[in-house]
């Protein structure tokens, strides 16, 4: 097992993977920007080092400093948190290439899944279902507009080297498509250096629905089941539960089989999402994966008992899984809130000084943060302040918690997503579970 | 009240001085003061999670430092400080030497790469913060220099 | 379902009450004194009423203050918590009187409950195992030393009328007893208001083990298992964990079919908790039934998965359990500490102003409190400050993960028990789960 | 109180910078001054968890009565508050009675037993903060008595 590992990240996923190596009993070293001098995860870490000024391409994003940091500090592994150098080839790489674990998939999976195009198409011929589009991103509006006679309108269209929602435009009539070419290529070129798009047959208010994988070097490869994140706004997802309102344990097991079946052909290993729509038939189709630890991987957590950073730690030192997917059981219903330094009808972020933090726990609370009274939420980075997940024997009790929670939550200092939370929560469609990524259009500015 | 300026003048020494409280008592007159706390402060009173004896001492130093008007030279990177281009080899510079904007006063290595770090402005070096071969982080004290 | 419950208790589990009510749907009323003006239960509850100034005797003891403030809020049923009023037949009777519902035993259920030495018999007749001792209180010193001629030294004194260890004396040979009666006689005089005394067989170093018990008014009921609560110190239990580490499933189940059947022989209702001492040789003996919720009910909830104050809640309101004992399955591992205000040396209270308060969450992590930065503790109350309660797999997550979340837990301006758990939690006899109540003598102070 | 400009411009001062506490002491004046700062406060700024507005409204009084060097009687119990010895007959206290120590001011009804509240010193009664049959708490302000 490591004897030290670095967390190259912050805030409460760096807190997270602090938790499960005290409990594996291995030191942990912080790199950390000047604006979080004072942070949790730099106090709580055995060993910490400050890595660059506040701007994330300065420090958590800067590939030199960190192993740099590693290797200076005699750590043995770095854990990549989610979001900066999660999926990075080049940190996975570099770390391999100087005696370094690298806490999540190898190199060549991070690559093929970071390529949305190319893990499209591995994931189909591995087996998985994707929604009719094109193989081969095309190279000319021409060449698109030839595949998207072969499709039906509405199409979307995405960036090959994308995520979060950039570069990517609905196009619902071939009229549209010239005009969507050109902006969302030039959106992709400037957000990852890579104008690539490909087409795909757009669904109109889908469930997002994502399953939780885990595989070791051993051969053993094993889903958690799945979670819906049907809850986004702007592709960006605001509540996610476990397991989803509407699947049957049939239907679980089922895909479930088809993804680690897929997970196994590309070599996966370490943890990781496979991300699925589930159109108004119960369809399912592949939309991408997410070669890391997921925001959400929490509610997955209360409700199978399995401790999916533990897990991730295991693997990469080349242990066995501790669970097979027989020993796995769902029990009850979790859901998580995530708690954003943000207007609640704006949506800006409010970052700042927080002077009063109180979160209740009581039964079935769980918390991830790094905030409490006094710390300041810099204006650098993420607006997560705080994961509140609930669990209760059935999803109403869950729901149930989550409101007593949320409604008895006090942050002052910056404004915070709880009052749009709570608003969520008394939604009859919500209560009902009846979901999709189309839910917070009804509220203004969604 | 006579003393009224006096006092203004005090609550400006707190606010330049960034004071919590203060307290003055002289003849006939007995003034206190004290600053809403906490605001600033880190979940406590920041906990000094063990930082290297060299880190602490080094910043007792660059408080000096700073009080005698004196420039430092900071890392940039993280990485290993040299002060000479290769093992054996003289160091770029020692405590009273003389530098000039732009010369080469160190290297630190990162990912095998040798930094070389500049003088970036005429003097003469007063103390060198680091031993040779240590590690130090992005922003960490190398050089005094008494400006020219 | 009630429309609104009157809280009769404070700190934290005035606020458990109230997260159960607000996941119920049910208005609250707190009452409180004027020391709690600030508290947190009364900022949460929907209807607050001041009843008396800080001494307990005056606020939360005071019956005729808080079956008043029931009567004007127009709550419907009153709930107890532990300590205080909480196994009160005078409460109980005197809110039955008034049309409010108790939410606890019946009044003859709690006197029996109360008196030590009649539950004693009671359980005995049965089918409960007790240890060697008198029936009835013996009336005179000749009385007990005649009786004590037919059981063995050692011996134990103790109060018909006690509880937390007042009015408790070991014997441990004839010459002892004489004195031993009349200052134990005296003490429980003194606590009690009732000086009689009963005698058993006092067990060297037992594990304290106790069954929590749901029963409701429809003739169901049912066990949730046994906790261990062997780590005590001076009989106030320090850290308590469910499973017990030594109990076989078949132990569990037969001794739980013996408290379920004693429980239903005197006509229990709502929740309680039956203590038994368990010898060096496996065996159980019947110590005293607490007819009311515990500190500690929260290891129970997070293995079993049932919301025990809920339950509490549904029987006094004359719904049937939501639960069947084939329905109970128990989970993995928990382990509860009490974080108390006081010195960890000389268990001195240490109430005051806490400045900083921050105890990490994260997998596993439940956290019961009333505290937060900037609360006071005041020093009229029980020092209870926090329950932390860790859940694992197994008892060594568990224990690793208590471990880590204490390790990481800041509290400033009051000491607190935490140093002291985190010594107990690195004893080899502790991980080893070799406990008794003698466990704590190892320590100074203890 | 001629330093009472200077006091004024003192808090002006207070509110300008800020200040949780000042304190002044001279010869033949002392002058201390505390803004409800962090320390005592709960959780948040009281949140006011929607008190009933009568009560509001009495705590106004309660301030008022307290600067004019009024005495407050209080309730010592929860109950119900009357201000006659049954319904319909005439009130024991009116605004304007005059009353003595220890006589009978209202009645506090708790658990069906009625408790008689005497006035615990000479005065004349200004303020009346309950209306007839109105819940009390413990603590709560029922009369103003300007004492005699």
């Amino acid at each position: 097992m490591f004897k030290k590992i670095l967390i190259a990240n912050r805030g409460e996923i760096a807190l997270r993977v602090i938790y499960a190596c005290r409990e594996l009993g291995i030191a942990t070293v912080a790199v950390y920007s000047e604006a979080d001098e004072h942070a949790l995860h730099v106090r709580f870490a055995d060993q910490e080092i400050c890595i660059g000024p506040p701007r994330p391409m300065d420090s958590y994003l800067n590939v030199p400093a960190i192993i740099t940091a590693a290797e200076l500090s005699g750590a043995d592994a770095i854990h990549p948190g989610y979001g900066f150098l999660s999926e990075s080839g080049y940190l996975a790489e570099a770390a391999e290439a100087c005696g370094i674990a690298f806490i999540g998939p190898p190199p060549a999976v991070l690559r093929l899944m970071g390529d949305k195009s190319e893990a499209r198409r591995a994931m189909k011929s591995a087996g998985l279902p994707v929604l009719p589009g094109t193989e081969d991103p095309p190279e000319s509006v021409d060449e698109a507009l030839e595949a998207a006679q072969g499709l039906d309108y509405p199409l979307i269209l995405k960036a090959s080297a994308g995520g979060g929602g950039r570069g990517m435009r609905i196009v619902r009539e071939q009229g549209e498509l010239e005009h969507a070419w050109r902006t969302a290529g030039q959106e992709a070129q400037a957000a990852f250096g890579d104008g690539r798009l490909y087409l795909e047959r757009y669904v109109e208010a889908p469930r997002h629905i994502e399953y939780q994988v885990l595989a070791d070097g051993h051969g053993s490869v094993v889903h958690l089941g799945e979670r819906e994140c049907s809850i986004q706004r702007r592709h960006q997802k605001l509540i996610e539960e476990c397991p989803s309102p509407v699947l049957t344990e049939r239907q679980r097991l089922e895909l479930g089989e088809l993804v680690t079946g897929a997970a196994a052909a590309v070599g996966y290993r370490n943890a990781g999402t496979f991300e699925f729509l589930m159109d108004g038939d119960d369809r399912f189709y592949f939309l991408e994966a997410n070669a890391r630890l997921q925001v959400e991987h929490p509610v997955t957590e209360m409700v199978t008992g399995v401790d999916v950073v533990k897990e991730q730690i295991r693997v990469a030192a080349g242990q066995p899984l501790s669970v097979t997917q027989q020993g796995i059981t769902w029990n009850g219903h979790a859901i998580e809130c995530r708690i954003n330094a943000e207007s609640p009808v704006t949506f800006r972020p409010s970052p700042g000084l927080v002077r009063v933090f109180s979160i209740p726990g009581g039964p079935g609370i769980r918390i991830d943060t790094a905030a409490h009274a006094d710390c300041t939420v810099p204006p650098y980075y993420d607006s997560l302040v705080a994961k509140v997940i609930a669990h209760g024997v059935d999803r109403a009790e869950a729901v149930a918690r989550m409101r007593r929670a949320l409604s008895m939550t006090v942050i002052e200092g910056i404004e915070t997503s709880v009052p749009l939370h709570l608003r969520i929560l008394d939604e009859p469609d919500f209560r009902d579970g009846k979901l999709s990524t189309a839910f917070m259009d009804r509220f203004a500015g969604g | 009240m006579t003393d009224f300026d006096d006092i203004e003048r005090l609550l400006d020494l707190m606010d330049a001085r960034g004071l919590e409280e203060l307290e003055v008592e002289r003849e006939g007159l007995r003034v206190r003061f004290r600053k809403p706390g906490r605001s600033a402060a880190p979940l406590a009173a920041p906990p000094a999670p063990a930082p290297p004896a060299a880190e602490a001492a080094q910043r007792g130093d660059e408080a000096d430092a700073g009080e005698a008007g004196l420039a430092i030279i900071k890392s940039p990177i993280v990485g290993t400080f040299y002060r000479s281009p290769e093992p054996g080899a003289d160091p770029f510079v020692e405590v009273g030497s003389t530098v000039g904007k732009g010369q080469v006063v160190c290297i630190i290595e990162a990912m095998k790469l040798m930094n070389e770090i500049d003088a970036d402005q005429d003097g003469e070096v007063v103390t060198i913060f680091v031993e040779d071969g240590q590690p130090v982080q992005y922003g960490e004290s190398l050089f005094a220099v008494r400006p020219a």
